[in-house]
């Protein structure tokens, strides 16, 4: 218990993030159903943007809000960044219009070929 | 204000951004409102976006400022700023243009859809916002704008083979920014900046372990969107499926953006430049390889983009090692152009021919337009002159050269070599005409993208020739005298010919009046020769399609090469002078095939001459041909100049591509190559013994073994010219054969070795002269080419068989005429040289030689006539008025070879002073003499007596003509000529004896060469699965790779 | 000038009409020589002076075009040149003919000359035994010429010259000095080449004596035939002499020349009458194997000479 | 099995990575430079008093805007990918059967509780998205977390009464018009302020108050309908992406 306990708030959601990432990869990696990988693609997305978050994080920060809670002039030693908050936020929009896509995409690969399985696409290579 | 909106904005570069937003976000309405309106916005946005490029870049050439944009009125590093400057406009207007042309290309599929347009619209503002921004994470979102602009329009056709290519594309591509974002977010953990400018700045602070892996994490992420061999699959399997249209834009476009973030990101990846290095260099090299087993056109072109974009990571990347960033925009920036304009074109005319296979290119056989586009953009992806991929190459190999990287050299020259040969079996392909195939269809309009592509691709080449103080007009002016004449190609054939004679005597005349010497020497043979040659072309007065104006540029890059006074001059009219020679051939009914070899060979050759340039500049510092002398390590540079130049002749070994060439050009053009083109080589050899031979520290070595390259040549030449049917490929033999002994003269760097060499070019002119439009002759009147199917002709053709007589009889040797003196001197000088195995093999090769001289007279001449071949006439007298210069000047020379033997002499002097001792008429060597007026009288004598006396003898005599087949034979009287002329297999005895040493062993190398690349590129790209899940996995394992590689887990 | 020229002709002329005389008187002796091995009693020794008589004025011909006419015009110019350009006997302006024109080399090479012409003559009669037997011939010296070159380039490396009169000039003052005990290894290869260039047996097939209608000469007859029979004479003599001159010291006196090329014809003769006839590959191959060895150990040879 | 054995090996040393990484990683004390910048200087530079906002807004507008792109082209992409094919055309790709099957299983309708609670929660949630967005510079969210919230509510909508029409046409427009006006705000900037996206462009008012922050709430608006009708667009296509045209 005193191990969590010990351990940075931050480094805890960075490790589950990492540990995200690897597990999406591991479905985008293994599932043979197109739609399996892409929650493995959500997965891993969602995984960097923990990672992003933790890595905003300053030890014993608030949020990133100036007024009455906090003020000007103690801002600087306060808050945690904005900046990976602000950056997370743009990633998770790209991240949902990339699956908005991906899902069409495979939608479309169902209409024309009644399958969703990857290793059915392959008539492409050499 | 609205000035203000004009010049503060839309005229800046930001202006970019807001019109293609600003008009991508209305689209739809307007598409709404009024489809061609959508459509006016759309092409009218692109069209904005290039003019302000434009503008903007052209004032930074003018000296202007490099353009900060600011947003947010804040300064960098605490707001994103974008930066245009030299290299972001150059990029950012190329691309736009690209673009543009690309829309123009795309339009058909795109205009069905506004949501279409505008994702176009914004995946090119995408790729200009890759460019042109300074901050990491906002080039993460314009890298995912063009993606998912991408993948919509991949997906725009909605077939399953699409679609599934798409969704590959989407996984790897999405894998690949996850790692952007993961590399950012830790750059960012150690520098708190996301401003690129400001990360640079603070580079130290990069460090440790997560250093590393965080800049791997970037530095794979945009290798992996640059598709490195083999994470590429999925680049393939998109460029393959997807509509000409975007793959043309994913392959020039979304990667020029990419490629421009790593150059912007560079400063950080010092410490990893090697194995982008390694990672590019495998790309190009593999991609290319593999390339060779394809016949699919577009996923063909994927490799080969692939590939190229491999050539430009490793140039960016050795040049950023050597320090050279002053060339960037030269060496970089001319191969990204010349990528760019050549794909882009290329992908659009897959799309406008839409054939599948490139076997079925046949269909725009009857397209000169599309032929001439097509060979023009792959001419421009090899490199070949006058496209910028030929400047930058050549900068970029001078610099390697003078880097001591060889190793890098080779790579880049053996991929642009193996790309030659799918890009051109490709072309030969399309040359092909097969009546079967349907001919192809399409507007006028339709290849006009592709048209303005080649178009800039010839500017730009022009243009980067003006900056680099050479002697432009000369250098162009074959190009210019070519296209001057393809304007006229649909003329009657007799304009034509004038048109074309004109323009070589002219044009010749001005490149080559101001020549000295050795070069002036060989401006008679090669242009005053090539033009007496080009009036044998007359004898055809049928349309030949391009054939007058590449001849033009053939002779008249012949002149320019003489004229080089650097070796770039001198590789440029080299390489244009390989180029027009191949086309002319595959104008031949059956000579496509034989020109690919030929090319490629011409290629390798011109490759050897490259890294010797490159290897003279390393040493000298200097591109003079006059420096080239002066080089410290002459052995190696002589070693690959002669290298390349005697591949050229046809050396021993690698003479493959000589036979099938000669025997399938046209006739005349057959002729021209022996007697004219072939000339080349032995010039370049000539000037590179001149400067580097003699040098004492050369060592024997190089120019003893060229000694006795030359002599096996000529033995094997001449023993396989023994064995062929075919008269044109026994001529053929017979060229590389006697070429062999001017390499021999040459090796030698004696006086009298090379005045023998320069003889026997002479007199080899003469006689290949003769003997190739003899042939024409006879193959016109024939329509044959087999020997043992002629028979009898001296009958119908006296005319030509004296001639071809006189030439054989000056070829072989035999006093009193030419070929003699040049033996003697050639042994001679063998003989003080003290090189006498060689001497020896001379013998026995000149030996060699009656046997195929006679075979030709006999079986083609002599011997019984074919029936049907009663009524033939003589050949026209065209063909014949060259060869009676060339005999004049044969007897002449015969008669008194001070004639020439003077100017010869004159020439080499400056090099090594003259040995050649007068007695009289009488030449004295060290061994013996040769006084050849006196001999021509006394065999003149000796053979008018007898004559004389049996000609007084015949008027006592009764002589009764008889009729053919009146021989003694066995009291029978044979009835068809085929049963009594003896002439096919005629030396069958002579294989049984010695027929082992001419089995085709370096035809079964080659081809071995051949079997052997094609199974490593079937090897190589196993791992195309199409499966995308392998495609990912290869991606994640060439991130554990960079990582393991760059010691990323050793703390 | 005129007159020192015509001087030479005439001399010229002296020389060619001995070494024909001589050639003729040859040709029936060694007939007689292989008739007596053969147990019969040969030819008349003025035979072949009558064959050559018999033919020049026979009243009728065929031709069958303009350069079967020039044949036999090619063939004897070639023997009467190659004989021009050598000097016959040493130290005699008489007999040392036009040798100042060229060297050796110019000898050899001309030697194809009447070669050349004679089988473009006798290509177009159209008769194929013809052609077959130019083709034979050519290949055949193809594979003798390497042996021999190989000896001519080692006795030049010896003497430092292609001038033939310095070659002899070299070899004088004593039997010790001529080639054949100072250089045997290039004489030896020279003299196993020599049969070759002969035409007797066993590489006699190209010409094919016995079978009539066979070799280069089938369709040829009447005048053309009487050139070429003296030619044959003349030629073989010729090709005697030249040997003599660069392996066997030379000659000073037409007596000294007729023993020597006389002994040197007999190698040709005996081994002619004691080996049967190779086919022409055979030969080719045999020539290319111990021949050519001896040529290159000649060479060798020479070298090691020179630098001892 | 080997393959999977192989991917698991590569994960495994993916991990390793990874582990090296979080290894090496040490929680911030401080905030990044930039970090820093923005905490100071911010809410006096903008007026925000929402750090996170004005970062978002302005010191990275350009982020933003590329952001509402992302989101317009991915709607139009799934637009394109989903478009209505002409019945002829998909008689090739489809098999009878699965026509049938496939129009009927479509379309069922939702239960009561579902369709009560849509009644009743449908204009709560929209407010709520407004006022997210809205008050985007004051309290956490802003326009795309207002847009977002507005975008479920067009989800319970679709939930609840399957068979509702969304007009195309006027999601059409407003995202078109909202994105058009965002970029003419952002050119505003350059005329009237420092820069491109400048929010100086309107005096910033009071600190803290809501219509202060500059041009901050404009945009946020703007984003916000556009987000959420965008959003809205995507959701009614993967619904019944067979039909209707863009």
């Amino acid at each position: 218990m005193s191990l969590i306990a010990d351990t940075p708030i931050s480094l805890i959601v960075l490790c589950s993030g990492l540990a995200l990432v690897l597990i999406g990869l591991w479905g985008m990696l293994t599932q043979r159903n197109m739609i399996r990988m892409i929650v493995g693609f959500s997965l891993t997305d969602t995984g960097v943007h923990m990672v992003m978050v933790s890595i905003g994080y300053v030890t014993g920060g608030t949020a990133p809000i100036i007024n009455d809670a906090v003020p000007i002039a103690e801002a600087a030693s306060r808050v945690v960044d904005p900046v990976p908050s602000a950056l997370v936020l743009t990633a998770i929009v790209i991240g949902l219009g990339v699956t908005a896509v991906m899902l069409s995409v495979a939608i479309r690969i169902y209409k024309a070929r009644r399958t969703l399985m990857i290793d059915e696409c392959t008539e492409s290579k050499w | 204000m609205v000035a203000a909106f004009f010049t503060d904005v839309m005229l800046q570069p930001l202006g970019i951004y807001v019109l293609a937003l600003g008009a991508g976000f209305l689209v739809p309405l307007f598409d709404r409102a009024h489809r061609g309106s959508a459509m006016l916005v759309f092409m009218g946005s692109l069209a904005g976006m290039v003019a302000i490029a434009a503008l903007n870049l052209y004032a930074i050439i003018n000296g202007a400022a490099v353009i900060d944009i600011e947003t947010a009125g804040i300064a960098p590093p605490f707001a994103i700023n974008l930066r245009f400057g030299l290299f972001e406009g150059g990029v950012v207007l190329a691309v736009n243009i690209a673009a543009l042309l690309g829309a123009w290309h795309y339009l058909p599929s795109l205009k069905q859809h506004a949501s279409a347009l505008l994702l176009y619209l914004i995946l090119v503002m995408g790729i200009n916002g890759m460019v042109m921004t300074r901050d990491l994470f906002n080039l993460f979102i314009f890298i995912e704008i063009t993606s998912i602009a991408t993948y919509a329009l991949i997906g725009m056709e909605r077939t399953g083979t699409v679609l599934a290519a798409g969704f590959k594309y989407i996984i790897a591509t999405s894998v690949a920014t996850a790692f952007f974002l993961l590399g950012t977010i830790f750059i960012y953990y150690q520098v708190g900046t996301l401003n690129i400018d400001d990360i640079i700045s603070h580079g130290a602070l990069i460090h440790g372990p997560i250093g590393l892996i965080a800049t791997l994490f970037v530095l794979t992420s945009l290798l992996i969107e640059l598709k490195p061999y083999p994470a590429n699959g999925w680049g393939l399997d998109v460029y393959e499926t997807a509509n000409s249209g975007i793959a043309s834009l994913i392959s020039v476009g979304v990667s020029a953006g990419v490629f421009f973030a790593l150059f912007k990101l560079l400063p950080l990846m010092d410490a990893y430049l090697d194995s982008i290095a390694v990672v590019a260099g495998a790309t190009f090299l593999l991609s290319n390889i593999i390339g060779l087993k394809q016949h699919n056109a577009k996923r063909l072109l994927g490799y080969s983009s692939i590939g190229q974009m491999g050539l430009l990571t490793l140039a960016l990347v050795l040049l950023e090692q050597l320090d050279a960033g002053a060339q960037i925009a030269l060496v970089v920036g001319g191969l990204f152009v010349n990528h760019l304009l050549a794909k882009a074109g290329l992908f659009w005319l897959a799309g406008i021919v839409d054939r599948t296979n490139i076997k079925d290119w046949a269909s725009i056989a009857r397209r000169p337009e599309l032929l001439i586009l097509l060979g023009l953009m792959f001419a421009a992806l090899i490199g070949l002159p006058p496209f910028p991929g030929f400047w930058a190459k050549w900068e970029l190999v001078m610099l390697l050269g003078s880097a001591d990287q060889y190793g890098w050299i080779l790579l880049v020259l053996l991929g642009s070599l193996l790309e030659a040969a799918y890009l051109f079996r490709w072309f030969s392909h399309a040359r092909k005409r097969d009546d079967e195939l349907t001919e192809h269809v399409c507007s006028f309009w339709q290849p006009a993208p592709v048209a303005i592509a080649a178009a800039l691709l010839v500017a730009i080449g022009f243009g980067m020739a003006g900056t680099m103080d050479l002697d432009v007009p000369a250098m162009f002016l074959p190009l210019l005298a070519g296209f001057g004449l393809w304007l006229i190609d649909g003329l009657p054939a007799r304009v034509k010919q004038l048109a074309m004679l004109l323009a070589v005597a002219a044009g010749g005349y001005w490149l080559t009046q101001e020549l000295t010497g050795i070069n002036q020497l060989f401006s008679y043979l090669l242009v005053a020769g090539g033009l007496l040659i080009s009036i044998a072309t007359i004898y055809r007065n049928d349309v030949r399609n391009g054939f007058y104006p590449l001849l033009a540029v053939l002779l008249l890059s012949l002149a320019a090469l003489l004229r080089a006074s650097t070796t770039l001059e001198f590789f440029f009219s080299w390489e244009l002078m390989t180029l027009s020679s191949y086309l002319l051939i595959t104008l031949a009914r059956a000579g496509i095939k034989p020109a690919l070899a030929y090319l490629l060979f011409s290629l390798g050759s011109a490759y050897f001459i490259f890294a010797g340039f490159a290897a003279a500049f390393a040493s000298t510092g200097s591109i003079l041909l006059a420096d080239l002398g002066n080089v410290s390590s002459p052995g190696l540079v002589f070693s690959l100049l002669a290298a390349g130049f005697v591949i050229k002749m046809g050396g021993f070994g690698v003479h493959i591509w000589l036979p099938d060439a000669y025997a399938e050009a046209d006739d005349d053009f057959t002729a021209m190559l022996s007697a004219v083109v072939s000339k080349a080589g032995i010039f370049g050899l000539v000037i590179i013994a001149a400067q580097l031979g003699i040098r004492s520290d050369i060592g024997l070595d190089p120019a003893y073994v060229l000694g006795w390259i030359g002599i096996l040549t000529a033995t094997f030449g001449a023993l396989m010219a023994v064995f062929q049917e075919d008269i044109k490929r026994l001529v053929a033999y017979s060229s590389m054969g006697q070429l062999g002994y001017i390499v021999t003269g040459v090796a030698l760097m004696s006086h009298l070795g090379w005045v023998s060499a320069l003889y026997l070019t002479v007199n080899h002119f003469l006689f290949k002269g003769i003997l190739f439009l003899s042939i024409a002759g006879i193959v016109l009147r024939t329509n044959e080419r087999l020997m043992y199917k002629m028979g009898g002709l001296i009958k119908n053709m006296p005319v030509t068989f004296v001639f071809t007589m006189i030439a054989i009889i000056a070829m072989s040797g035999v006093p009193p005429l030419t070929g003699f003196g040049g033996k003697w001197m050639l042994f001679n000088a063998l003989m003080e040289k003290g090189w006498y195995w060689i001497a020896a093999l001379a013998f026995f090769s000149s030996a060699v030689a009656f046997l195929y001289m006679f075979r030709l007279l006999q079986t083609v001449f002599l011997g019984q006539r074919k029936l049907e071949h009663a009524k033939l006439r003589e050949a026209p007298a065209i063909l014949l008025v060259p060869q009676v210069v060339m005999i004049a000047a044969i007897m002449a020379i015969s008669a008194y070879p001070k004639l020439l033997l003077d100017p010869l002499s004159a020439a080499i002097n400056p090099w090594i002073a003259n040995t050649l001792v007068w007695d009289g008429f009488a030449l004295q060597t060290h061994y013996g003499y040769w006084n050849a007026p006196l001999i021509m009288a006394i065999v003149g004598g000796v053979w008018m007596v007898p004559l004389i006396i049996l000609l007084l003898v015949s008027l006592t005599m009764k002589i009764q003509k008889v009729e053919q087949f009146n021989i003694v034979y066995a009291a029978e009287r044979p009835h068809r000529p085929e049963d009594t002329h003896f002439a096919y297999n005629f030396f069958a005895h002579y294989d049984r004896a010695i027929g082992f040493l001419v089995r085709p062993r370096a035809t079964a190398f080659w081809n071995a060469v051949i079997e052997w690349s094609h199974t490593l590129g079937s090897s190589l790209r196993v791992f195309y699965n199409g499966n995308g899940q392998t495609y990912a996995l290869f991606i994640l394992m060439y991130f554990v790779a960079m990582v393991l590689f760059n010691g990323g887990l050793g703390s | 000038m005129i007159a020192e020229w015509t001087g030479k002709i005439a001399n010229f002329a002296l020389t060619l009409l001995i070494v024909t005389a001589y050639g003729l008187f040859m040709t029936a002796f060694i007939e007689r020589i292989i008739a007596k091995v053969q147990g019969r009693i040969g030819i008349p020794y003025w035979q072949p002076v009558i064959n050559i008589l018999k033919n020049f004025f026979k009243r009728t011909a065929v031709s069958h075009g303009y350069m079967f006419y020039l044949g036999p015009v090619f063939r004897i110019a070639g023997g009467i040149g190659t004989l021009a350009f050598i000097p016959v006997i040493y130290g005699s302006e008489t007999f040392s003919n036009f040798s100042m024109a060229g060297d050796l080399f110019l000898v050899i090479y001309f030697m194809f000359f009447g070669q050349l012409g004679m089988a473009l003559g006798a290509g177009e009669s159209g008769h194929p035994y013809s052609a077959i037997g130019i083709a034979r011939g050519l290949s055949q010296m193809t594979a003798y010429e390497v042996p021999f070159a190989l000896a001519v380039i080692s006795i030049v490396i010896q003497y430092d010259t292609l001038s033939i009169t310095e070659i002899v000039a070299a070899q004088q003052g004593g039997w010790q000095n001529w080639t054949v005990f100072t250089n045997w290894v290039a004489t030896l290869a020279a003299m196993l080449a020599f049969l070759g260039m002969t035409g007797y047996s066993p590489f006699d097939i190209f010409l094919a004596p016995q079978e009539i209608p066979i070799g280069p000469p089938t369709e040829f007859h009447s005048a053309y035939l009487s050139f070429m029979s003296l030619n044959r004479a003349l030629f073989g003599a010729t090709k005697l002499v030249l040997f003599m001159n660069l392996f066997f010291g030379g000659a000073t006196g037409l007596i000294e020349l007729m023993i020597k090329t006389w002994l040197i014809y007999m190698v040709a003769i005996v081994v002619g009458v004691a080996f049967p006839r190779f086919r022409v590959d055979q030969a080719i191959r045999f020539f290319f194997k111990i021949p050519t060895l001896i040529g290159i150990m000649s060479i060798v040879y020479a070298q090691m000479m020179l630098t001892s | 099995m080997i393959k999977r054995l192989f991917i698991l090996m590569m994960l495994a040393v993916m991990a390793v990575i990874f582990l090296n990484l979080a290894g090496n990683y040490r929680e911030n004390t401080e905030l990044s430079r930039l970090g820093h910048y923005y905490a100071e200087n911010g809410p006096q530079e903008l007026g925000a008093p929402n750090l996170v906002t004005a970062v978002v807004v302005t010191y990275r507008g350009l982020d933003t805007l590329g952001e509402v792109t992302v989101l317009f082209i991915s709607a139009a992409g799934v637009g394109l990918l989903l478009r209505r094919t002409r019945r002829k055309q998909d008689d090739e790709d489809l098999e009878q059967g699965d026509r049938a099957e496939e129009t009927a299983g479509v379309h069922k309708p939702a239960s009561e509780i579902v369709e009560t609670a849509t009644e009743l929660l449908l204009p709560m949630v929209i407010l709520f998205g407004i006022y997210v967005f809205l008050n985007g510079h004051l309290s956490p969210g802003g326009g795309f977390q207002g847009g977002a919230i507005i975008a479920s509510g067009t989800m319970f909508l679709l939930l609840a009464l399957p068979e509702s029409h969304i007009s195309r046409l006027m999601i059409a427009v407003i995202e078109s018009l909202s994105g058009f006006s965002y970029v003419v705000v952002g050119v505003l900037g350059v005329l009237l302020a420092g820069g491109f996206l400048d929010n100086r462009i309107i005096d910033p008012g009071t600190y803290g108050a809501l219509f202060s922050a500059g041009a901050i709430p404009l945009i946020y608006v703007f984003v916000g309908l556009k987000v959420g009708f965008e959003l809205s667009a995507v959701l009614d296509r993967f619904r019944k992406e067979d039909t209707g045209p863009l």
